[in-house]
């Protein structure tokens, strides 16, 4: 639905460089990235709200890269939705059927059916300054949806909302997607936000992407240290490969004085990374499950973080555990306590792999 | 920044907030004191009598329509000119954003004498007085001195609303199927109007109170290219003073209603 | 909000820039015009002769003293005005406000109309003339009637760098152990420094090219309050075209080094 | 240390209404509430940069209320820094020294001090536009702390940080207070940013106070729903007491058509909160644990969360669970099955209790 190949272009000292993209119909994208990193620049550019250098656009199997952003039909909204200060709601949602000369009763038609479907059609004759964040979202979405687009491109859309209505917003967000069937990317810094409205999601650094796939992909399966960063991976390893078996065993991996067995692992020295929330631990005395990592560990410091519990543990390497406050309750969990940690092998990512 | 948050003081913060106050107090009693003495002074005989006068009843209307030409002259170009220094980068900007910046910071009797020379002394000035418009000690040539002097200012003001106009809204504008003469007229037109009415309103108040640089372009004949400045000034000249004093009280009365309209019109978003 | 982003353009984007971009090539081509004209007219042989004339060396040092004086004064007056006007709200704000506003949209000769009425008819104002500090048709009258006038644009320029200085940055500065002079002294009149220049700047080249004013207050007797503006009137009054024109250069040069010092000083945070 | 006596006063058309407050020595408190809830005017009126119209400040046992700003010594750090831009990293720190009079060889030696307490000697000479956030952050912390504050006051102290630093600054942060020994009010809006750093906490809601207490408190007992939702507990739920027994068994709860046993509770209807890491999920056939309320339910929805999974089940009425990925491989977790659910009942809570 959406194609960008090779998308380079600069902006004052901002480069985005070789930017390729595939956003199927119907999917809802997520663009990462630290502030900074292009995100909104992409997306203008996509709109046709700058010129490249090199690549080209597709959208909806036509090449829009020399079209002017009105005959793209991109449904566009930025960052604090830049909604007409002078025109009323009803005057920003009738904006883009004026501008393509659609009569005045289908247009009142099609305002009308879309308030209807956003739930601000009470709002209609309001000016805008009185609005509230959420209500301005509403207005801007209608905005860009009343003129049917062939996508919808959402610049950091809940943002400017307080922590309280993200959650619900970001629900309607994917009602919406699902509701008008338009193929969305969505802009956003923010890794809780993502994972409430995607199918698939991209991460931008300095103008390059570094990673594509799905919030899982990105998630167990970095491609470096700074997608594993940005997915808040506390835990990347300098591990590197001892031996290599020819049966089944596959290798030995050694991580500070620690050795063990996987399935498979690159040669050499290599970046480990295990979630957090992955590993499991238990009593000294319990059983080992099979088939997982077992290895002693002693708390170093345990902080209550509400929702989980942060364990820092030393296995003759830093180590760092989230557990649920319900797992927590069955373990001794004070500094200096030894504890048996579990990974299954499966939960063991190699960087590069 | 919300104006009002006190802070706890003491006596010395006391002493420092009277302090810079007695300078506020100090002009404003002058101003008013000034004010004063020309609301005293009036001579509502002279006032009727300078109503009555025909000479000064034409220079009204010359002034009227001469500082109306030049405002409609002014923000035609204020406008177009306006937004392209603010929204385009391109090779002598720097050059076209100073001349307009010019007459702002050049004496207006400098202006006067330089279209008399352009007129008077050069060959395409001579060639255009020649063809039949002319400008020099005519009338026309009023509303080109107060153009030259005055359309810097709404050109300024123009420039400087647009540049407040957040960009953003043009471009969602573009992707909802303006073009970009359309994203002008029905995005950033509207919402720099504001600005646009304070700059059209200072230009008008520059161009009726003019008087140097008129008194050497087109001169002060009676009846013909007098206007209300210029009547003070002949008026006063040959000791009339309480007419001098009427006819300012008019150029004051328009100059009030010009402020009070920028208040209305503009609240606060209008920048003087 | 970034210039220079630059969206796809079709014919019809190209063409709208083209036809806005007109105005401004018409504008720009004809104070071009204006300018390459004095440029060309200039004599030098009369600029010589004026440089060296007497009359005219007096009439400089008058315009540059009194515009100096008036200068300093506009500056003393407008640092705690603008401090005042822009952070406190008192009863009568809005008419201290109103009244730095009118010397802007006020016609200057009235200016120079109403000092000459306050001083030579009101009980007040004919005290202090008897009383040795003499105005009317004195160098002192000069310097007054230039800060009537443009004093207003100094005080107009420091309210609005004081209303852009972050409140927050003096709040932090009284927790930190700053009265309030303290931290008006040490953190907003350095930050408000580009602002207040600005302002000053354009209070000089108001004072400077007055001209109206002068001519009713203090009148434009040679050798005594003669100052340049005045020249080039008496000058082009008798014929001397060359002469003014000489006298006009030197007024343009002086003006001209206003600019570029407003660009040099200021960069773009300074705003005429 | 810091102590706030029903603290009154307007701001334009807001209220701060009868505020009381006590941080104790060498506490890290940290002020919650949406935005606009009145956070930054109770911090600004303890500086003294608002007069009050009732009420009493004490600092470190000393009334406090009508002294000016410079005479409270309270180390004060507004949202976004406000750094002096006209200065060198090194005038701004200096700035409260100077101000105080302080002789330039003592103030040097105390500037060079607190800059290398801070990482932040490499920067003296820089000025302010070019540095990055945390460098900023790191400066108005050391211009504060310079003036040896008895109270620190951080405004929004890390929401101008990217996500990624945040948690490194927050460690920061209570290094600062730890090395400093000040009292610290950190005023923030973000939930996650208010548990890296606490050690008490209050919930602000236009302009009352609605619970101030440890952060756990405030998570498992709200006073209110508000504080509820706010701590983002999405199972507040209407329950009624149906019978209370003699016996040690205490009381019948009914929730929807379900009725089960608690120790005790308030009388009639109220309301009842269920957080939902704490709903554990169990197979139908799996062994029910003593002591637990266990009822069945059945799966409507799963959301895979990333660091967890959000389960929405329906039990007669609509319960929220959250759970670890490692609870989860455990279970058949696909809409329409259905589970047994177990919660301990120390982990329910009646909201005015």
């Amino acid at each position: 639905m959406i194609r960008a190949e090779n998308i380079t272009f600069r902006a004052g000292a901002f480069k985005l460089q070789r930017a390729c993209l595939d956003v199927r119909r119907g999917e809802y994208f997520v663009l990462l990235g630290p502030p900074g990193s292009g995100k909104t620049l992409f997306l203008e550019a996509l709109c046709g709200l700058r010129r490249l250098d090199t690549g080209r656009f597709f959208i909806d199997g036509r090449e829009v890269t020399a079209l002017e952003p009105r005959d793209r039909f991109v449904g566009y909204v930025p960052q604090d939705y830049a909604l007409f200060t002078h025109l009323t709601v009803e005057g920003n949602i009738r904006f883009g059927l004026k501008a393509q000369g659609i009569d005045w009763e289908e247009a009142t038609r099609r305002v009308d059916e879309v308030a209807d479907q956003l739930g601000i059609r009470h709002l209609l004759q309001r000016r805008i300054p009185g609005l509230s964040g959420g209500e301005r979202q509403r207005v801007a979405l209608a905005r860009a949806l009343v003129v049917r687009p062939k996508v919808l491109l959402l610049d950091e859309p809940v943002s400017a909302l307080d922590e309280s209505t993200r959650e619900a917003i970001c629900g309607e967000l994917r009602r919406v997607h699902k509701q008008f069937e338009v193929a969305t990317i969505h802009v956003s810094h923010h890794l809780e936000e993502a994972f409430s409205v995607a199918d698939r999601a991209g991460l931008l650094r300095n103008g390059v992407f570094q990673q594509i796939g799905t919030l899982a992909e990105l998630l167990q399966k970095p491609v470096n240290t700074f997608v594993a960063g940005f997915m808040r991976c506390q835990n990347i390893l300098s591990a590197r490969v001892v031996d290599r078996h020819d049966t089944a065993a596959g290798v030995t991996v050694a991580v500070g004085r620690l050795r063990f067995d996987l399935p498979d692992a690159p040669r050499g020295d290599v970046q480990m990374v295990i979630r957090p929330e992955r590993i499991r631990l238990l009593r000294k005395e319990q059983d080992r499950p099979t088939g997982s990592i077992c290895f002693p560990a002693g708390i170093r410091n345990v902080t209550d973080r509400g929702v989980y519990l942060r364990i820092e543990l030393d296995a003759s390497f830093p180590l760092v555990a989230h557990l649920s406050p319900e797992s927590a309750a069955e373990l001794p969990l004070h500094p200096g306590t030894d504890l048996t940690i579990a990974i299954r092998p499966e939960c063991v990512h190699f960087i590069g792999c | 920044m919300p104006v009002g948050d006190t802070p706890v003081r003491g006596w010395r913060s006391i002493l420092f907030i009277a302090f810079m106050s007695l300078f506020v107090v100090l002009f404003v009693t002058f101003a008013l004191l000034l004010i004063a003495a020309d609301a005293l002074y009036i001579d509502w005989a002279s006032v009727l009598k300078v109503m009555r006068s025909g000479y000064i009843g034409h220079a009204l209307w010359m002034s009227l329509w001469t500082s109306a030409t030049t405002v409609v002259l002014s923000v035609i170009f204020a406008i177009p000119m306006g937004y392209v220094l603010s929204r385009y980068r391109f090779p002598g900007h720097i050059i076209a954003d100073s001349i307009v910046d010019l007459p702002i910071v050049f004496p207006p009797l400098v202006v006067g004498l330089t279209l008399l020379v352009f007129f008077t002394q050069t060959p395409i000035g001579r060639w255009i007085e020649r063809s039949g418009i002319e400008f020099v000690f005519q009338p026309k040539g009023i509303v080109l001195c107060q153009f030259v002097v005055a359309a810097s200012f709404a050109i300024r003001a123009a420039k400087s609303t647009f540049d407040e106009v957040d960009r953003r809204l043009e471009n969602v504008a573009l992707t909802l199927g303006c073009t970009q003469w359309g994203s002008f007229r029905r995005v950033s037109l509207p919402l720099a109007r504001n600005g646009i009415i304070a700059g059209a309103i200072l230009t008008w108040a520059r161009a009726f109170g003019l008087f140097g640089p008129l008194m050497i372009f087109v001169g002060s004949f009676r009846g013909r290219t007098e206007v209300l400045s210029t009547t003070i000034y002949l008026e006063q000249s040959v000791g009339h003073i309480e007419e001098a004093l009427a006819v300012a009280l008019l150029l004051v009365a328009i100059a009030l209603f010009c402020l009070i309209t920028i208040r209305l019109v503009g609240g606060r978003s209008v920048r003087l």
